[in-house]
């Protein structure tokens, strides 16, 4: 190799400085060291979707779950029926479709003219076929959605958990028959089971969230039993073990902290998925009853009307797409933060 | 191999069984009869009915009747059309509902394993990402929102298929694709994940070590390799499509089992929902197995215990 | 040795990532000639595999090579396009990976998989392809490979699929074999196998070997000539006598001190962690680690130093002006080895 | 008939499409082929006539088959097979002679046939679920409780073409019964050779009708009626065939309108409301009245003043004009508008009772609270049952809000919309509070309303009784039955016990809005019964 010319100094080739050399020595790790959860929000908030969407989620709940106090019992069963079916009017915009026109046969017509409306009421999303402010409406409607679907899938949980734990912890024979009874559990169309469940029970909400707890929860103790099968062979599980403590507590302490990224993520798939099923057992008729409503609901109304009054179901189904797609993405977030191998 | 399969149907034929119990009971506990206009009816008639219809008989005989009379295929009379076997309203009706159904399968699982592939392979690019938007969309939408839209938009207002109705190719574009997009958006996105893990993969690497073309990467070793684990979506996926044609049936005036469903519940017409649940839950205890043994046979790792060859 | 088919000069490969870019090879360069086996040792992250996949043309997507050239057969492999190297890899040059267990694709059945850069390079039809796949499949010594050859990776135990691997590279007959720690993920009984079968077939093709490993035991027996890469550079190479009893660089004193011998009773790890190539350190990358850093070692990097005509070390011990230090008692030991070893030579 | 569906049970008359009908047709037909497409809303469950119960069926056999009569134009009696009838003097014989005609596979329809049918109706072994309205014939009653033989049944044939009918009592409407399709007759040998496969696809069948029925396989959702050229007055038919097709969306059906692909659509309540205005929609109302039963057996809708409450805090009008809107009007009673007629004064202004059906909120408040104080209770839970029909959720919705808004925090309501059987056996079980229930008449005559709320009628759900009002109907069929206008009076005079005592609370007649293509022309509509007679009826561009 060819000597290149150095800058050496008189000094360069004294051994460095002890506490020098012991600083360049030392290892230097940039980040701090962090839980396994604060490890996964870290990385979820680098997803800059799935934090959207849990903003949007968020906001949906606040402002679903904040409008109780407002729109209660007593709101929801008034009707107005000269205000029906009324196009979006808000103050101030004058944008045919937001201004109370709407086309009509092909012309824009101001609705709230043509039926001799006061020219100081207005409603934000228009009205459905009672005169119910349909904003009213679809928020009222997101709450019980979500109610549905949240609760519905906290059965899921509890069923599921259980469920998945005790089969994996038992092992042998009691998993054996376990799996079986869950095997031919997932045999039947779920769809069947609430189906039969409805026609049995007086619809409404109760019996939908019966019935989907019951439907859906094979899912979630499948995937809790396979991780309990892997955890139960785990260092920590079995020193636990050895010391003998008991099998609750070793569930609850170390069992159920390690599958929670599994139920967290399953959760996050559940709730649209109910929120799904909900607005289709509206379609075939077997959904909320009024007075209360919920976004199935409102878009099975709306779509009967798409012809004539193609707002009533644009505004709930966008504010349905929207929450599905927030509860996807958020899903997905989630489950790349919890096990960073999938991410990509 | 004998002895799996022996197995499976075994636990089906149980399922079912189980399946067939659970429903007939809780039909015996609806309100109902099949006679709407009963009360003017005179005690005589009824009884004669009644026994018509072997509603005279103890519960646990007419149990015993009808899981009898199903294994000979005989589901009993419908409440609602009156003479007509349950098993024959079901078999006028199945072919619409397969059709539909085989065609919203091919038509999410093809065009599925296209969109996954394509966002998989150019992955992190603006193509994998308006993929997978566009794929959490269709996941989103339901399928009669969609179904309406299409109606309106496709049919409607540009006037390029048929509006409803059955008959020919072209009447079940449509409804194909309402029902084919929830499968087409979960399969994109299960194919692009399981491609992106297959891409990466040391074996991916070493056929790129062999030299072989992108092209030939993919379709020899990328596409099967993904593919596999999606027989296990053909489960659920059916499940799926039962459900979407009840109400995508019902836009569309179809004349399938999915709607003949609906309508027996709207119409309390117990032996005709019977019928169908059973349909139903055959046809699914009937696919779960058929994609085991298949993904057995197409996935070396996995054979079925019992193979003795 | 044989004639020269590969120089590799000046090689700079950066990796772009969302912190920066990381200097993952600077400045490296080497040669290989027809027939020897050339090895490249170094801790994990030192940049062994990169070089080589540089080498096959299979660096990921956010490598870029910044400056250098390979050369090989008189033209640079780095300005090939993908539809050439295609032509080239599996071909000229293979390549063994460290993983039997997840090299091969389980769906295939093997002797496809051995055919398929035969079909592919040599335009052979799949059922001589499959014949030759047989072959091959004999040499690499599996037992019944008539009934064998049908069957699916998973069938196979990590010898044997490593074997197969060994097979999928040699098919061809390349000029050049590039084994990533074959013998990383194998049992130790089995990684003697596998190195007398490599050693063995290179007798037989007449291929040249770059060997690549982390493990200075497995080079004694297997190499003609090795290079220490650390940090993304080569800091010192020359033959194997040559770097095993004459070292120079301390970063090679502190990975022969790691070595079992069969007379050194306690091992010494080397202190610290390698350099962050995000933001490599201006002098010496190893002066962090070095008991015997200098202070120029933290301002200037070292030139390479010969030593031999074959042997260079990269360190400014080797300086005229450096003090004179007192290498570790074992490298010490190695170093009177290796003057008995040339006493007896001349 | 018990309503089943609201879009498709029958209706007074086209407004303006079918005045031309009856007269001027002659001149009508083009070259063009003269082809109907008409939307169904449920499918065809039986053309066995013996056996059919729901409107589809009914509306498919008016126009295959024909009995002694054909329901014309206002429920008016047109010559069908009776060329000739003869009433004796006791109004108990009946002797029709029957004009030469063929079954559609050209086989010789006779007396013999009728006198098959009926036996074969009445007989309990067939299971025909309106063998009631045999009521009156002599002995269908004893055959139909299986005391006596079929044969005993009081028709008899005389030769081919001669028919006698005997009855135990006077039927002042007998002849309107004739047109109804369980009096049609049926041949034997097409009945023994299908079996049990009878009436339930189109090969399985004959017809005497203006149509016969074709690709009608049971469970499809299409069929075709086409022109039957055995049929007898053939040369009055003019259209060649009739589509129909099944479409259980509203908006699909309004869509394959739009797109020519219907000529005719049943519109929903919302629909009805955005297309009010256009020429070609009309709306049908029928002979059918929806009202509130209260479950008299609780101690609280004993109560007068509560039922009175619950009735005037329903504003009527609202519910007809803008929630259902599709043409539904305000029920002045229990028997509809348009119904029946005597000396040209129709039967729902005479028996008007103001304050039964009146939405009168203060008064509504007074009641409910004195009501309240009476039953000694405080605060009322009230179910409200009704089917799962999109007008009845609506319906039933506006009533929840309306009764709440108006009677204030005393009362909760709570929905229950269950499907249209389900409602049936829980009505007749006595599990609800407060039903809405629909009764649509068989054939024109009020009795077919009235008869219901009598003590021991099996309808009567609420199981409101009253001496007065039995007496009164009773007098209607026994001594009064040969006087009209007592007879009539006497009809009258129930109906307004009825209606002011609240044994029920009438809501409103309804109505189906449609959309119907101006081409078409010459549909004949009747509000009760069979309601739909496409024989005159033609297309002309």
């Amino acid at each position: 190799m060819a000597e290149e010319k150095y800058n050496l100094q008189p000094d360069s080739f004294e051994p460095l400085a002890q506490d020098q050399d012991q600083e360049l020595d030392s290892e230097k790790i940039a980040a701090p060291s962090l839980t396994f959860s604060q490890d996964a929000w870290r990385r979820l908030k680098k997803n800059k979707g799935a934090l959207i969407s849990l903003f949007i989620v968020l906001i949906m709940a606040i402002v679903s779950f904040g409008s109780t106090p407002f729109i209660n019992h007593s709101e929801l069963v008034k009707s107005n029926p000269e205000y029906a079916n009324l196009p979006a009017k808000i103050p101030g915009v004058n944008i045919n479709g937001l201004n109370g026109k709407m086309k009509v046969s092909g012309v824009w017509t101001d609705v709230y003219k043509e039926n001799g409306i006061k020219d100081n009421v207005h409603f934000m999303l228009g009205t459905d076929y009672l005169g119910h402010s349909l904003a009213q409406r679809i928020i009222y409607g997101t709450k019980i959605s979500l109610t549905v679907a949240i609760v519905a899938t906290l059965f899921d949980l509890l069923i599921g958990v259980t469920y998945g734990i005790v089969s994996g912890w038992k092992g042998g024979r009691t998993d054996n028959v376990m799996q079986r009874i869950i095997e031919i559990i997932s045999s039947i169309p779920n769809l069947i089971i609430v189906v039969l469940m409805l026609i049995i029970f007086k619809p409404g909400m109760t019996s939908i969230i019966l019935a989907l707890a019951i439907s859906e929860w094979t899912t979630m103790a499948r995937m809790i039993r396979a991780e309990t099968l892997s955890l139960k062979t785990e260092e920590y599980v079995l020193a636990a073990r050895t010391l003998g403590e008991s099998t609750t507590k070793i569930a609850w302490k170390h069992l159920v902290p390690n599958v929670s990224s599994i139920i967290i993520i399953q959760t996050m798939y559940t709730i649209p998925t109910a929120i799904f099923f909900e607005a289709f057992l509206s379609f075939i008729g077997i959904g909320i009853s009024a007075p209360q409503t919920s976004l199935g609901v409102l878009l099975n109304d709306g779509q009967k009307n798409f012809q004539f009054l193609p707002y009533q179901m644009w505004y709930p189904a966008i504010v349905l797409v929207i929450l599905m797609i927030a509860f996807n993405l958020l899903g997905d977030g989630l489950r790349d933060a919890f096990d960073p191998r999938t991410r990509r | 191999m004998k002895k799996y399969l022996l197995k499976r149907v075994l636990y089906m034929a149980l399922t079912l069984f189980l399946v067939a119990t659970i429903t007939f009971f809780l039909m015996k506990l609806m309100p109902g009869t099949p006679y709407s206009n009963q009360e003017k009816m005179t005690p005589q008639q009824i009884k004669i009915m009644n026994q018509q219809y072997g509603l005279d008989k103890p519960i646990w005989l007419q149990y015993v009747i009808y899981i009898f009379g199903m294994l000979h295929g005989d589901l009993g009379t419908s409440f609602q059309f009156s003479n007509q076997p349950v098993s024959y309203l079901i078999s006028s009706r199945i072919g619409a509902s397969a059709q539909l159904g085989v065609q919203a399968m091919i038509f999410g699982v093809v065009l599925g394993i296209i969109v996954g592939s394509v966002a998989a392979i150019y992955r992190n690019t603006w193509v994998d990402t308006t993929a997978t938007v566009l794929s959490i969309i269709g996941k989103s939408v339901p399928n009669f929102v969609l179904a309406v839209l299409l109606q309106y938009y496709i049919s409607l207002k540009l006037g390029w298929f048929p509006i409803a109705d059955w008959g020919g190719f072209s009447y079940t574009v449509l409804p194909t694709i309402a029902l084919g997009v929830g499968p087409l958006a979960e399969t994109a996105r299960f194919i692009r994940t399981g491609m992106v893990d297959v891409l990466n993969s040391d074996y991916i690497e070493l056929a790129r070590a062999k030299g072989l073309n992108k092209f030939g990467i993919i379709y020899h070793h990328a596409l099967r390799n993904s593919l596999i684990p999606l027989v296990t979506l053909i489960g659920p996926y059916t499940v799926a499509l039962m459900t979407g044609s009840m109400v995508i049936e019902n836009i569309f005036s179809i004349p399938g089992i999915g709607e003949q469903y609906v309508k027996s519940i709207q119409t309390n017409d117990y032996p005709t929902i019977m019928g169908v649940t059973m349909l139903f839950c055959f046809g699914l205890v009937l696919i779960i197995l058929f994609t085991d043994i298949i993904y057995g046979i197409i996935d070396p790792r996995i054979r079925l215990t019992g193979n003795e060859d | 040795m044989g004639e020269r088919i590969l120089d590799v000069n000046n090689l700079e490969i950066n990796f772009h990532t969302y912190a920066g870019d990381v200097k993952a090879i600077r400045n490296v360069s080497f040669h290989l000639d027809k027939g020897e086996t050339l090895a490249i040792v170094g801790e994990s992250g030192s940049g062994k595999s990169v070089t080589t996949k540089s080498l096959m043309g299979l660096l990921a997507n956010n490598a870029e090579v910044v400056g250098g050239s390979i050369i090989f057969h008189g033209e640079d492999i780095l300005k090939k396009s993908e539809k050439q190297m295609q032509g080239i890899r599996g071909k000229d040059i293979a390549m063994i990976f460290q993983d039997p267990m997840t090299s091969l694709d389980p769906t295939m059945k093997i002797g496809r998989q051995i055919a398929e850069p035969l079909m592919k390079h040599k335009n052979v039809e799949k059922k001589k392809a499959l014949a030759q796949a047989l072959e091959i499949l004999k040499l690499v010594g599996i037992d019944n490979a008539e009934k064998r050859i049908n069957e699916y990776p998973h069938q196979f135990s990590g010898g044997q699929r490593q074997r197969i691997v060994i097979a999928i590279a040699l098919v061809c007959y390349p000029e050049i074999l590039i084994a990533d720690e074959p013998t990383t993920a194998l049992d130790v009984t089995i990684q003697a196998q596998i190195l007398d079968l490599m050693k063995e077939l290179q007798r037989k093709i007449e291929t040249s070997i770059i060997f690549i490993t982390h493990d200075l035991g497995v080079v004694a027996g297997m190499a003609n000539r090795v290079a220490v890469m650390y940090a993304g550079q080569i800091v010192e190479y020359g033959s194997v006598d040559e770097i095993f009893y004459n070292p120079q660089h301390p970063y090679t004193w502190g990975l022969l001190n790691s070595m079992p011998t069969l007379s050194s009773t306690d091992l010494q790890a080397i202190p610290g962690t390698p350099p962050d190539l995000l933001d490599p350190p201006k002098g010496d990358p190893f002066a962090a680690r070095n008991p015997y850093a200098m202070k120029i070692d933290s301002e200037e990097k070292p030139p390479f130093f010969k030593v031999s005509e074959t042997h260079y070390a990269s360190t400014w011990l080797l300086h005229p002006d450096a003090p004179k230090i007192t290498p570790p008692e074992e490298i010490v030991r190695r170093q009177e080895i290796f003057k008995k070893m040339q006493a007896s030579a001349n | 008939m018990k309503l089943k569906k609201f879009a498709t049970a029958g209706a007074v008359m086209a407004v303006s499409a079918l005045t031309l009908a009856a007269c001027g047709s002659k001149s009508s037909s083009n070259d063009s082929k003269q082809v109907l497409n008409w939307d169904e809303t449920a499918e065809l469950p039986s053309m066995d006539l013996s056996k059919a119960t729901d409107v589809v069926s009914f509306d498919q056999l008016n126009n295959t088959m024909e009995g002694l009569y054909r329901l014309g134009k206002d429920s008016k009696v047109e010559p069908g097979l009776a060329k000739k009838t003869h009433v004796s003097d006791d109004g108990l014989t009946y002797t029709f002679d029957l004009r030469k005609s063929n079954w559609s596979n050209g086989d010789k329809l006779t007396a013999k046939d009728f006198v098959y049918s009926w036996q074969r109706t009445v007989d309990p072994k067939t299971g025909s679920q309106y063998a009631y309205l045999f009521d009156g014939v002599k002995n269908a009653n004893d055959i139909m409780d299986g005391k006596k033989k079929t044969s005993e049944l009081g028709i008899k044939a005389d030769g081919d073409y001669k028919l006698t009918v005997t009855l135990d009592k006077k039927i002042p409407y007998f002849k309107l019964l004739m047109g109804f399709p369980v009096f049609f007759p049926q041949n034997e040998k097409v009945v023994k050779d299908a079996g049990s496969k009878y009436g339930t696809a189109s090969k399985y069948m004959v017809y005497n009708g203006p149509f016969k029925l074709t690709k009608w396989t049971g469970s499809n959702l299409s069929w075709t009626a086409t022109k039957n050229n055995k049929y007898w007055d053939k040369k009055n038919v003019k259209l060649d065939a009739i589509n129909f097709k099944v479409n259980k969306s509203n908006s699909t059906s309004y869509n394959l309108y739009k797109t020519d692909k219907l000529d005719g659509t049943p519109l929903s309540s919302e629909q009805a409301k955005q297309l009010k205005n256009d020429k070609e929609f009309l709306t049908r109302s029928a002979a059918s009245t929806f009202y509130f039963q209260y479950n008299q057996t609780q101690k609280r809708f004993q109560n007068k003043k509560i039922r009175q409450a619950l009735s005037m805090a329903i504003n009527r009008k609202q519910l007809t004009n803008k929630v259902l809107g599709d043409g539904s009007t305000v029920s002045k009673g229990l028997v509809s508008k348009g119904l029946a007629k005597n000396d040209g004064k129709d039967f729902a202004d005479q028996a008007y009772v103001k304050e039964g059906v009146e939405y009168n909120k203060a008064e509504a408040k007074k009641l409910w609270q004195e009501g309240l104080k009476e039953v000694g209770e405080t605060k009322m839970d009230i179910n409200l049952l009704s089917d799962d029909t999109d007008k009845a959720k609506d319906s039933t919705e506006f009533v929840q809000s309306q009764i709440e808004s108006t009677l204030g925090d005393s009362v909760n309501v709570h929905v229950q919309n269950v499907p249209f059987k389900t409602r049936l056996t829980r009505s007749e079980q006595g599990d609800f509070d407060l039903v809405i229930s629909a009764w649509g008449a068989d054939f024109a005559d009020p009795i077919s309303f009235l008869d219901l709320f009598t003590s021991d009628n099996s309808q009567n759900d609420g199981e409101w009784k009253n001496a007065d009002y039995d007496k009164l109907i009773q007098a209607s069929k026994t001594t009064d039955a040969g006087n009209t206008d007592k007879r009539w009076d006497d009809l009258v005079q129930a109906e307004k016990i009825l209606v002011q005592e609240q044994g029920i609370a009438p809501l409103y007649q309804q109505s189906t809005a449609w959309m119907v293509k101006s081409k078409v022309k010459g549909i004949i509509y009747n509000s009760s019964g069979a309601s739909y007679n496409f024989k005159n009826t033609y297309i002309k561009e």
